[in-house]
């Protein structure tokens, strides 16, 4: 265990391919079949691109962006990189251009690997403002035969340049990583701040390992785990379980062949080990649901039976509490019948543990999981704390926490519920952001979370909302905006909501409606619409959403505390919020801010009363171009629980 | 040379047999698309009915002991029959299988065969049968001035082809001049097109079932008379499946013309050709014919070419 | 229901285009395969072996070749049974001619000389197409049974056409026991449909589908017609004559033309088409229907103690049998194969419906 | 870049006639080496006749066609795939009982060599033959972008997707001149945009040289170098884009009934 202070993601590698060089290390399904890249092919894959880039001169401390969907190749590159102590910069592959800018500039990035056309294009297309940025690389070379741009080129001419060099300098890679260090640099993530330039969070070596380490321990993984990466590499998620642990536990990794076969390649691969955030794991459920509305009579009621029993026993059966043996029995018919074949049918059913993480998870949506026998558990982590600070553990899920501290974390709780922690996984700091750095980062080590919460009665964490954003009424109640907006966003009909209150007299609500369940619920009730902004308006809809937000109401009424953050007015917004926008962050959350400068005009209406507000709104669409949505939105006024 | 000529004679009487059988299957298969093979059964299945009818008539009505009148009524009442068949035919079962493959068409022809040959026998039982329609067994002895001997003729034969002449040149004129006639060739030419003139299709069906269901009849009486009503009657549709696709699927005239090479053809090479290969061989001769004209001609004397559009 | 694919990916093209590609169905083809080999022969009585299951294997392989030719390569055949009758004839040629040669072998000579005949037969497929192309194979059928009952050098020498086989032995073993020969028969046909099943899925067996679906674009894209039609006539005639020469040799034991007149041929394109067009399952499928429905049918009135004469049952059977046909026709045209590939299909999606 | 290069079609006063009725009279004109060749003209005007003629679906009853020097009056399909000439069709000629793999496989079909007895044992030789063919081909559904409709029955494809497979099974043959029959007839805009990635890709990244047939006349004017105007039958137009449009007989019969 000695080792595990002082190694490094590139000697990890080195290990697994000295110790099982045959076993599979990540697995790409491409032309139809699931391609296998040992781990001894992958490191010689990385020895040619570690030399390839030396010669580029891409030495040590210097950084390397890296844009795409998870490609082995792109892995590769990461860990080439690192073995010249250099650092990969992950970017996610869906930003536009312009946000590529501030990263590059901020790190003085001067080389970069990207996955296809469409990245190179985007680069090619801020080349100006980014003049450091000398050398670009593409793995997939599909369509790039006729570009003729000064240092661009594809991933296997870097290889090459890699063999010569390596003929040249054969010790070169080897002697770097031997002598790299635990505690050098091996990451920079950019965190899309709610607010301004994102930060680029520093990691060591050491702290991502160590927090891998962590996590494998409390889950008992082995290397025999079956992972398919599928969200992009640049959240610090995605690259903990599909790097980070990858390299920790030797597992493989698995890529899917493209966007649009994710599921199919979900279902081949059946992960053992799966991560996902909540929003995933709604979509999935409302397929299914949506799926089973066009099922036979007989075939819809014994789902219906089947399911009411495993929200009854299934999620006991989980947590391994007293269960009547009618129960098990009827438990295991059901199983025969529905929870394992659509554990199947979902890809699902060799998970042995799946977490979610990011943002809360509805309580039905939670325990719907939970009760067909899949482990789902949540955890709590960040970018600066390389994820891992509470898990929950095998028979402790719950919707409302997030689990107990793990090893190595210390947790505090300040007056007013802020959260610090302590943990070798913390971040070194923010990139060239002293300021930023010393906000969050103490003296004696605490991380300040920026998130309030408490530990409820058995020792789990539970989060409220942001610190900052947990304000009070003008009559002095407590308003935690994200608690009421996640109980609204629990039902399947609302995909984000919004709710303002902080220092008024009542709490409005803007709603963003989930096209697909709504849209679905409108052709079952046969009611016509004309796309997104004509749904939204429709009569009809509102009465749906008004019930929604009047069990929201009861449900705040419930608890003393938070009674006063009743909705008494909301209207239903006419686009969806949209991180092209800059209203939703790269990981969809609401910005908060942005959107409140950016709607004014609605939330003055909200408060000044008025029954509708025209408004006229700038939207970008996924082929870049931009264009204007406009709709009068109808303002409904709901009545209190007292 | 007298006994060549009375061969193509005896062949061109046989051959007018084959034409009319190889009408009901061109009548059916030009109106459905359908190739009947249940027309062979269907032959059998009247000639039953006849028959019978006419033995049981003046067991039941005295009165109508008169070989004549039994025959007529019968023939009438096996008509009824047929046409009740073309009627349960097109509601049961065509008018559930339209645009199915051919084949699969052909197939529930089959079916229909099972069902009739069952049928028939257990309504008429599985005896032999004779038909008595008064035809004059005596041969006759035609142009003895040209010929030594002269040429022997069977009466039998001649009238059978003179009725079956008749009949063909009924059919060949409904067809081409009555309303009833252009209609069934509309359908034949387009199916959607026909009905979407308003043309009722399973009417025209009913019909052209019922008309071959008729022309089975008269084959299934001639026939009957000459060899006697036994399950062997359903062979002789065989016999005329070579002159169907000799003469084109789709083309009456084909199935007239198809109909006299055949016969000719078969009675000829049955006696000229027939011994050097130990005789029996009409069964096949006629198809062979057939194959190896078809591989000059592949859509048959008269049936319309198919030219590929890509 | 019963599938659990997930976690089942392929890693190789083997894997990928083997015959079974999902465990579950592996494992059931293989307990399908243990029970036809060991568990029935050793459990089912004579009769069920003698008079149901021989017919129904040596039926099966000859819907098998059938199927080739008019599910596969889209050529419709009337004289099926005209290539069995040359398998049966030619390997009794084969067996009475030469000495001590193997059954086996005598059987697969039968099968070559079917091959022979059936490109003959077949080359007017070239010219001739559809239902011209179906009464044009029927001189087959007649031309043969008038070889088989004139020809005495066909028959070697015997009367009418009517020969008899005995004392068969396959390495050394007697044919005799109807276990014996019911093992006799399933091996065949377990072999050939493998061996069918790797020719449908392979180069060939794409050129047959191309010339049924589309023969114009498979001409453009380089197939030539006269090698795809009359390869799919030389491996179905090949099949089916093997299969003739075992409806002689290890079922009938003495026969003449009439075993394999118009009737059987019948018969096995209602196998293929009720089975289903274009599937290997689907001749095994469309033979044990075939085979069992007239059974079942005869049974029914001793079962319901009705008084019915022998030769009146036979009428009714006839009826039933054409009714159940069309009726057959009219609900599943694709056949029994079809209908068990959709249910396999609902299987798999469970408990989704689509 | 792509470099238009010498003639490598060269169609010489073709006629064809069906029964009387002539589909095309004395028709000549060129094809060069890597270039896109329109062939437009109103229906009937014997566009698709054309290519039957040159992919030896029909023979013409006058001229000649010259494929890299070589000359013939009558062609022969199997001839003609095998010199590197594949075709799609105006109104789809999938193979409706197969799967998009075993579709665009069939255009492997000239590069396999292992006989009957082979495919039959499906073993050594054969199956290795099959997988370096499925290899290619799958090269081929990854270009298409259809990786998600791999294994289905094309009968379910919609049709714009039935197109592509269409496309990717002539690919399949490796050709020098691809044929293209209307690709982009009843597509929607999207579709049309992929196709026309598509076709400029294959031109492009293998150099194909590309004869099309189409009636989107943005299309046309866009992606083909030079075009030939067809019109009941008889040749009215011949040249770059630019001069097409300009010349008076082809506004005239083709698009002034346009717009």
């Amino acid at each position: 265990m000695d080792h595990l202070a002082t190694t490094t993601f590139p000697r990890l590698l080195l290990a697994h391919a000295a110790a099982r060089p045959e076993a599979a290390a990540l697995r790409e399904k491409e032309y139809g079949i699931w391609q296998t890249l040992s781990w001894r092919e992958l490191a010689v894959l990385v020895r040619d691109l570690a030399h390839g880039l030396a010669a580029a001169g891409l030495g040590a401390g210097q950084h390397l962006v890296v844009i795409g969907e998870n490609r082995p190749r792109l892995y590769a590159s990461m860990l080439a990189a690192q073995s010249l102590g250099a650092i990969p910069v992950p970017l996610y592959q869906d930003a536009v251009a312009t946000e590529f800018v501030f990263p590059i500039n901020n790190a003085e990035i001067a080389f970069a690997v990207v996955e296809d056309q469409e990245q190179v294009d985007k680069l090619l297309e801020i080349r100006e403002q980014c003049p450091g940025l000398a050398r670009i690389w593409y793995d997939d070379p599909r369509g790039l035969r006729k570009y003729e741009e000064p240092g661009l080129a594809a991933l296997d001419m870097l290889r090459e340049e890699g063999r010569r060099h390596a003929a040249v300098h054969p010790a070169y890679v080897e002697e770097r990583i031997a002598t790299a260090r635990a505690d050098d640099v091996a990451a920079l993530f950019f965190t899309s701040g709610t607010t301004g330039n994102p930060k680029g969070v520093v990691h060591t070596h050491a702290s991502l390992i160590d927090r891998a380490r962590a996590g494998q321990r409390f889950d008992r993984l082995t290397e025999r785990e079956e992972v398919l990466a599928y969200l992009p590499l640049a959240w610090i998620g995605q690259n903990i379980f599909s790097y980070a642990q990858w390299l920790a536990v030797g597992y493989v990794v698995n890529c899917p062949e493209s966007a649009s076969t994710v599921e199919i390649d979900l279902k081949e691969i059946g992960p053992t080990y799966y991560f996902a955030p909540p929003r995933v794991f709604e979509g999935l459920l409302t397929k299914v649901m949506i799926r089973m509305e066009d099922a036979s009579a007989p075939k819809r009621w014994l789902f219906e039976r089947c399911m009411a029993l495993a929200r009854r026993v299934g999620p006991a059966l989980m947590d391994g509490k007293p269960v009547g043996t009618a129960d098990r029995l009827k438990y295991a018919l059901g199983n025969a019948l529905i929870y394992g074949p659509l554990r199947n049918t979902l890809g699902l059913s060799r998970v042995r543990v799946a977490y979610t993480a990011g943002e809360a998870i509805g309580p039905d949506l939670f325990s719907f999981y939970r009760s067909i026998g899949i482990n789902l558990k949540q955890l709590y982590g960040s970018t600066e704390t390389a994820v891992f600070v509470c898990l929950q553990p095998d028979d402790q899920a719950r919707s409302d926490t997030v689990g107990v501290p793990i090893e190595g974390v210390e947790l505090r709780l300040a007056d007013g519920g802020e959260i610090f922690i302590r943990s070798p996984g913390l971040l070194k700091g923010y990139y060239k952001n002293e300021a930023a750095t010393a906000e969050v980062l103490d003296g004696e080590g605490w991380f300040r979370t920026g998130d309030a919460g408490f530990i409820d009665g058995d020792g789990h964490l539970k989060i409220i909302d942001r610190a900052k954003d947990v304000g009070r009424m003008r009559c002095g109640a407590m308003f935690a905006p994200k608690y009421v907006e996640n109980k609204l966003k629990f039902f399947p009909y609302i995909k984000e909501a919004v709710a303002f209150g902080d220092g008024r007299e009542q709490v409005c609500a803007f709603v963003n409606i989930d096209f697909d369940a709504v849209g679905n619920w409108a052709e079952r009730h046969n009611l016509p619409y004309a796309g997104y902004t004509d749904l939204a308006a429709k009569p009809e809809v509102y009465e749906l959403i008004v019930e929604c937000v009047r069990q929201v109401n009861a449900d705040l009424a419930r608890d003393a505390l938070l009674a006063g953050s009743q909705i008494s007015r909301f209207l239903i917004l006419h686009k969806e919020l949209d991180a092209d926008d800059g209203e939703l962050t790269r990981t969809r959350k609401v910005r908060r801010g942005a959107i409140a400068d950016k709607y004014g005009v609605l939330i003055d209406a909200l408060y000044g009363g008025l029954a509708s507000q025209y408004i006229e709104t700038a939207v970008k669409f996924e082929d870049g171009r931009s264009g204007m949505v406009a709709a009068d939105l109808r303002i409904v006024d709901m009545e209190m629980t007292a | 040379m007298a006994f060549f000529i009375e061969t193509l004679i005896g062949g061109l009487m046989a051959g007018m047999l084959y034409s009319l059988i190889a009408l009901g299957f061109v009548l059916i298969y030009k109106a459905s698309g359908v190739f009947n093979f249940a027309q062979g059964a269907m032959v059998l299945f009247a000639a039953l009915a006849m028959a019978r009818f006419a033995e049981w008539i003046p067991q039941w009505v005295p009165a109508l002991a008169n070989p004549i009148v039994a025959n007529v009524l019968a023939f009438a009442l096996a008509l009824g029959v047929m046409v009740l068949v073309a009627i349960a035919v097109e509601k049961l079962a065509l008018s559930r299988l339209v645009n199915q493959e051919g084949i699969t068409l052909l197939m529930a022809t089959l079916g229909f065969t099972y069902f009739l040959d069952g049928l028939g026998q257990t309504l008429f039982g599985n005896d032999i049968y004779k038909i008595d329609v008064g035809m004059p067994k005596d041969p006759v002895i035609v142009a003895e001035s040209l010929f030594q001997g002269g040429i022997l003729i069977s009466k039998e034969d001649l009238y059978s082809a003179l009725i079956a002449t008749v009949l063909v040149a009924l059919l060949a004129l409904f067809f081409q001049k009555t309303a009833t006639g252009r209609a069934l060739r509309a359908v034949a030419d387009d199916h959607q097109a026909a009905q979407s003139i308003g043309i009722p299709l399973s009417t025209i069906w009913i019909i052209v079932w019922s008309v071959a269901g008729f022309v089975a009849l008269v084959a299934g009486v001639i026939w009957g008379s000459k060899l006697g009503v036994q399950f062997s009657l359903s062979l002789v549709a065989l016999k005329a499946l070579p002159v169907v696709i000799l003469g084109g699927l789709t083309s009456i005239p084909g199935a007239i013309v198809g109909g006299l090479v055949i016969g000719v053809g078969e009675k000829l090479s049955e006696i000229y050709i027939g011994p050097m290969l130990g005789g029996g061989i009409e069964i096949w001769f006629a198809y062979v014919l057939a194959l190896l004209f078809l591989l000059v001609r592949p859509q048959g004397l008269f049936g319309e070419k198919i030219i590929d559009r890509v | 229901m019963f599938y659990r694919e997930a976690g089942q990916f392929k890693s190789t093209y083997r894997a990928d285009q083997q015959i079974l590609p999902i465990r579950q169905d592996r494992v059931a083809m293989a307990l399908l395969l243990l029970t036809a080999f060991v568990i029935v022969p050793l459990t089912a009585p004579e009769y069920l072996l003698r008079a149901i299951l021989v017919p129904f294997l040596i039926l099966s392989l000859a819907a098998l070749g059938l199927n080739i030719l008019v599910g596969y390569c889209g050529q419709i055949s009337l004289g099926t049974g005209a290539f069995m009758a040359v398998g049966a004839y030619a390997a009794y040629n084969a067996q009475a001619r030469i000495e001590g040669l193997p059954l086996i072998v005598s059987l697969l000579l039968g099968g070559a000389c079917a091959t022979v005949v059936g490109v003959i037969f077949g080359v007017p497929s070239l010219r001739i197409r559809g239902l011209y192309l179906a009464v044009a194979t029927l001189a087959a059928q007649f031309f043969v049974d008038w070889a088989a009952l004139r020809l005495r050098f066909v028959t070697n020498g015997s009367e009418s056409g009517s020969v008899s086989v005995s004392g068969l032995h396959v390495f050394g073993l007697p044919i005799e026991s109807p276990a014996s020969k019911y093992l006799l028969c399933l091996s065949f046909a377990v072999v050939f449909a493998l061996l069918a099943k790797n020719l449908v899925r392979s180069g060939i067996g794409r050129e047959w589908m191309a010339m049924r679906d589309m023969d114009v674009a498979a001409a453009v894209i380089g197939i030539r017609p006269v090698h795809a039609k009359l390869t799919a006539f030389a491996v179905s005639a090949f099949i089916v004559g093997v299969a003739g020469g075992l409806w002689g040799f290890v079922h009938l034991g003495a026969w003449e033309p009439a075993a394999f007149n118009i009737d059987r041929s019948f018969q096995l394109l209602f196998m293929v088409i009720i089975g289903g067009l274009g599937s290997i399952s689907g001749g095994f499928l469309g033979a044990a229907f075939i085979v069992l429905l007239p059974i079942a049918l005869e049974r029914l009135p001793q079962l319901l103690h009705l008084p019915v004469s022998t030769a009146m049952s036979s009428h009714l059977t006839s009826m039933v049998f054409g009714v159940l046909i069309v009726f057959f026709l009219i609900v599943e045209p694709h056949g029994l194969a079809r209908l068990w590939a959709t249910a396999k299909e609902k299987l798999r999606l469970w408990p989704f419906p689509h | 870049m792509r470099r238009v290069g010498e003639v490598i079609l060269d169609v010489r006063n073709i006629s064809v006639q069906f029964g009387g009725v002539k589909a095309l009279s004395d028709i000549s004109f060129d094809v060069r080496e890597h270039e896109i060749r329109a062939i437009i003209g109103p229906n009937g005007a014997g566009k698709s006749s054309m290519l039957n003629c040159i992919n030896g679906v029909y023979q013409p009853s006058e001229g000649a066609i010259t494929f890299r020097g070589q000359t013939f009056r009558h062609m022969n399909s199997r001839q003609v795939a095998q010199m590197g000439v594949a075709r799609t069709f105006q109104n789809l000629a999938l193979f409706k009982g197969m799967s998009v793999l075993d579709n665009i496989m069939t255009g492997r079909n000239l590069h396999m060599r292992r006989n009957l007895l082979w495919q039959a044992l499906r073993w050594g030789p054969a199956e290795r033959e099959e997988i370096a063919q499925r290899e290619k081909v799958e090269r081929i559904i990854d270009f298409l972008e259809i990786q998600a409709y791999r294994k289905t029955p094309v009968g379910r494809l919609p049709y714009g997707l039935q197109k592509r497979v269409d496309l990717g099974r002539a690919l399949a043959m490796e050709p020098q001149v691809l044929l293209l029959d209307e690709p982009m007839a009843g597509m929607n805009v999207e579709e049309k945009q992929d196709m026309c990635r598509f076709i400029l890709d294959v031109n492009e990244e293998f150099g194909t040289t590309i004869v099309l047939i189409e009636h989107d006349m943005g299309v046309v004017m866009d992606i083909s170098d030079r075009v030939v105007v067809l019109d009941y039958g008889r040749k009215i137009g011949d040249g770059a884009p630019d001069e097409v449009r300009a010349n008076p007989d082809v506004i005239r019969a083709y698009l002034g009934t346009q717009h």
